[in-house]
């Protein structure tokens, strides 16, 4: 990596992925389609991660699964619809130049085993792991609540692959930074830091709660000094490289999280209101931004907070 | 103005056509529906049971807006059922919408099925605008016919021309829409042709009017949780229908592998159109 | 109380506790001052909840303390300053009529003993033990993720009153039907949902953390889809009175907490956009919806979301 | 707009111009703080140190605007410290103005130390509106004295009188602020009187004005955090003065049983005045 090179003023590296940016698609964000990763590359964007698959193809719970709340918050149980392992391999199969990160997601150990011998022949930069999505039983943060199977399974991956694993994490009923911890321990490379948080919204007029599932998991605006505070205090105690999640909206937001310890950001359910462009955008203003202040890359700004007391 | 449309209105339904033993209309008062654009659709809440894509229908007063449904499947079916008095959530209207080039004097309009609710909005849009059409609703037989006696009224005097036509010839002209439309594009000239119904039917009129050299522009449908380019599962190929559709034209319909060939089912897989 | 009597429409019961209406103010606002809690009862408010007192007197983390987000979200790290139980004793020793409760912070069962023992004997409703400050060390959320320490503290104030207590819990690391449970069993009566949840916020043209204490509490807008469904959770499984808390700012989501269980709420920072006479408002906004439904009292609407699964 | 207000601005220091060995003004540009209403205040951050309240003082380049501290305690001695091209934080402004009544012809207007700050703001806006007024400026000693030439470029040619005094005699007159005032009312009409300054001298100021019945108005300072009403630090007696003053006029100042006797201290615990 040439850090004279202007191309690559906003180059990162996360354990051993150079991202050309720092900005990545947030999985359950458009990600069933190989065609719209394309699409989301040519709009500049740094990686993206795929919607979480799991063994077999989910339906996920009847609609309503997402509500937009209004101030660029959003609550939503989809329940982790996706084509299942088979499918979505194929889908994958003719990626050549796409930075892929694949998020699994499954309720054993040996779930995410199979999984990982299937997709590891892909074209793909690495996985991410789903411990924490809050509105699924016996899936996501049932097991990242649990530091034994958080370790089985971190290891089930490690096993079988080579490539980079980030584990995402969010605010359950364990402390981040433990969880993180564990995951490490057991052999993961990066913490993606934070899925969406538990919650609930009930329509007033018919007097009901609104998701299908009834409780599902906040994001966007909402969540964002919270996620900042898990990036913080993550990559603060345990040094490791974390990927920011959680209402990024703005290159400003990309430059808090990378201030705060984050190494790359994921944008999510922001893409609601701005469209597949808001990485051109994002990726021209941080560049500017890293100009204006005469930085030679953008890494420069990691965990900067992380010297005050 | 997008928070906006994005507020969940609950409504009442004011009124309830029954427009085949099938097909019903639900009407109700909401600004936001009344002065959507033809081609958009709303995100419909069946209270504790779905959430439904729907077209805007049209309705006659002003400040109110319908939906016109096809009992189905689960949602459908409750939807149509609900009852004068009954609550449902709104949210949108949402997508593109059809657009007409300046100079348009004469346009084809392709419609079957629930896909001729868009198609009215527009019918009723360009007649305001002096803009002369041939119109072809198709429908199996005769008892799927509806929507007959509103277009007539919406094109009375306006010089555009209605033709129905019925698959086993029980009513109108015997003969698929896309058929008619052979027949017309090559007796008639057109400036532009508006589709939505069936996908393999939207399928043959976009190909008719590309043999016929014809701007075109059709309403997909894909299945849809957000509705506003989150979830990914309205993709089609490189697009989302719900942001960068629903309206489609030649161009872009062009690039689109998967247009008439297969769709994407709840869990995300690709399942090939019968 | 006559429900039949159109002045009750509003009034609700929680526990012992009989208020006017569902409105309280929350903990940590406005909530030092008799005078205060004066101005406050003429402004039509329900009840008052003191801001957290310790046994002796605390300053506080320097400022910045109190960040506004915008969207009318807040993040603050106050740090507990407090005048202490002698002063504040004091302080309310006048109080004949105006509804109080006392909450209280410490670092040990001790400390709350000897708090109740002084407070006990001033007119006033309950106790709010605060468990769930996410932002000073030894004490709230410290001994709210702590079952044991939980279970010590209220059994010490249960011991020393027999005035109905509520426990205030937040979004910790312990599951918060878990932490109630455990909260209700060891005697108290009543639980507030929720606090704060730990976040933080990065000047990025400074690159510095604003708060003094680099990480604070969330509040506001942000987090009433949370609240909402921590409150939900409670009262279903537990069925307990609890008191909603959280982003609070308008009359409808007052009946949106109470749909989900709550048989009052407090309402705090968004004080900081409204001023004080926004209970006036919402006071006179839910008559006229309770008159508008036909109910015979606001308390029939208390957890009508529980019956949908 | 409160969210305006509320959105922290992080400015650099233009300028920086010592009044005294311990009052320095800081100048930056903002343009909330330059539109600031006399008698308004800002949340100041002095990054990763403090964050303290601060009228907004005058600038005389349009869009500018300042702030005039005395080096107190930490906060105060590291924002009297901050170079030219240092960078703060501001939000705000914040607080109720002085209101001026229409047909009021001339003024009294009484300050001390920094409590001058808001008051050239005042003195600012009715030169432009041409009502006259008489301006006392207090100060222990000769050395404290600031301002002067400033605010005499102000009143130059409205009219408007500006007496210097200090407790000393070293120089101006001899004599507090309130003995001053007493002999001015006694001489002179006023249609008001506005303050501030230490509040034991705001204190005797008000009690002036009441006994020859004249509307005042004073600016007063209490402990603040947030400065927008939610923390409760500035109470004084049932009033916030973040959000109901920091201005008070005669009515409001007879109801606070506090005010001139004791104040809340950090931890909110009440501290008699000396
Ligand atoms: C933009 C748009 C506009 C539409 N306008 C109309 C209209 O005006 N009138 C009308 O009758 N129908 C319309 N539809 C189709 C209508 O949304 C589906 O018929 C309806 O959602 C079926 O729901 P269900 O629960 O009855 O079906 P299910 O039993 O759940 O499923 C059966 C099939 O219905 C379709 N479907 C189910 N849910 C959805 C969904 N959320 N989004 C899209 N398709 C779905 C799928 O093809 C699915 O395989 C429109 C669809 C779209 C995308
Ligand atoms: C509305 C308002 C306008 C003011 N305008 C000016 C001005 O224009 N110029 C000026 O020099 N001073 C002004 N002050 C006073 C100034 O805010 C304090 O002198 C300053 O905050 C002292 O901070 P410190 O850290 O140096 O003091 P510390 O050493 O922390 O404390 C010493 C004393 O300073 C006061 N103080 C400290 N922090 C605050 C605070 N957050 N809010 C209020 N008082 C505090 C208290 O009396 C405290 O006991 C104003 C105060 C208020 C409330
Ligand atoms: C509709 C939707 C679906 C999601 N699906 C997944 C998922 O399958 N796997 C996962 O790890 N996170 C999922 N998430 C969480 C996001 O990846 C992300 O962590 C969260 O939304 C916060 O980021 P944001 O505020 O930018 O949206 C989903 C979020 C949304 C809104
Ligand atoms: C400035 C501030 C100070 C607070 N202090 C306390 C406190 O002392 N004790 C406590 O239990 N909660 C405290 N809280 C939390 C509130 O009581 C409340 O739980 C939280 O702010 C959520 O409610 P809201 O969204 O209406 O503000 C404080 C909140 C704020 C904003
Ligand atoms: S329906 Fe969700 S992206 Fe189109
Ligand atoms: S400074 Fe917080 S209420 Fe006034």
């Amino acid at each position: 990596m040439n850090f004279n090179d202007k191309n690559y003023k906003l180059s990162v590296q996360l354990d051993k992925i150079h991202l050309r940016n720092p900005t990545m698609l947030a999985s359950g964000i458009l990600g069933i389609s190989q065609s719209i990763f394309e699409r989301l590359y040519d709009e500049n964007i740094g990686a993206v991660v795929t919607k979480s698959i799991s063994v077999n193809p989910m339906k996920g719970y009847p609609n309503p699964t997402i509500i937009p709340l209004g101030g660029g918050s959003y609550l939503n149980a989809v329940g982790l619809s996706n084509p299942g392992v088979a499918a979505f391999s194929k889908e994958l199969s003719e990626n050549r130049n796409i930075p892929i990160m694949i998020s699994l997601v499954g309720s054993s150990e040996k779930e995410f085993s199979k999984m990982v011998k299937v997709f590891d022949s892909l074209k793909i930069i690495g996985y991410e792991i789903n411990l924490s999505c809050p509105h699924v039983s016996k899936m996501g943060m049932e097991l990242g609540d649990d530091p034994e199977a958080v370790n089985k399974i971190v290891r089930a991956v490690r096993i079988n692959t080579n490539k980079p694993i980030s584990v995402k994490v969010g605010v359950g009923s364990i402390d981040v930074v433990e969880l993180a911890r564990v995951a490490i321990e057991a052999g993961a490379n990066i913490i993606t830091a934070i899925n969406t948080l538990r919650a609930m919204s009930i329509d007033i007029e018919t007097m009901m709660p609104v998701l299908s599932n009834l409780i599902g998991g906040l994001s966007g605006n909402a969540i964002k000094p919270i996620g900042i505070r898990c990036v913080y205090e993550i990559s603060k105690k345990l040094q490791v490289p974390v990927i920011g999640c959680g209402g990024v909206s703005s290159w400003q937001d990309v430059i808090e999280y990378m201030i705060a310890g984050a190494s790359a950001v994921q944008i999510g359910s922001i893409l609601g209101s701005s469209g597949l462009k808001i990485f051109t955008h994002i990726t021209k203003d941080l560049k500017k931004y890293v100009e204006k202040k005469g930085l030679r890359n953008i890494s420069e700004l990691i965990g900067i907070a992380h010297k005050y007391q | 103005m997008r928070t906006n449309i994005n507020k969940r209105r609950i409504v009442q339904i004011e009124e309830t056509i029954a427009e085949t033993p099938t097909v019903k209309t639900l009407v109700f008062k909401d600004s936001l529906s009344y002065s959507a654009k033809p081609g958009q659709f709303l995100m419909i809440w069946i209270p504790r049971i779905e959430e439904i894509p729907m077209s805007v229908m049209i309705n006659s007063k002003e400040g109110y807006a319908a939906v016109t449904i096809r009992k189905f499947g689960f949602g459908s079916t409750a939807l149509f059922e609900r009852k004068k008095g009954d609550l449902i959530g709104l949210r949108g209207p949402y997508g593109k919408k059809f657009t007409i080039r300046k100079n348009c004097k004469k346009i084809l309009i392709i419609g079957g099925g629930t896909g001729l609710v868009p198609l009215l909005r527009l019918v009723s849009y360009i007649s305001k605008k002096k803009i002369k059409s041939t119109i072809v609703m198709g429908a199996r037989t005769k008892e799927e016919v509806f929507f007959e006696k509103l277009t007539r009224k919406i094109i009375d005097e306006t010089g555009s021309l209605l033709i129905v036509c019925t698959d086993d010839g029980s009513y109108g002209i015997k003969g698929s829409t896309v058929s008619v439309m052979s027949k017309l594009v090559r007796d008639d000239t057109f400036d532009c042709v508006y589709t939505c119904g069936p996908e393999l039917m939207m399928k043959g009129v976009v190909e008719l009017s590309n043999q016929n050299s014809l701007p075109v522009q059709a309403s997909l449908e894909r299945y849809m949780k957000c509705g506003i380019g989150i979830c990914g599962s309205c993709c089609l190929d490189s697009s989302l229908v719900c942001q960068d559709g629903t309206v489609f034209n030649e161009k872009q319909l062009s690039t689109m592998l998967d247009f008439g060939i297969s769709y994407r089912d709840k869990d995300g897989r690709k399942v090939n159109y019968a």
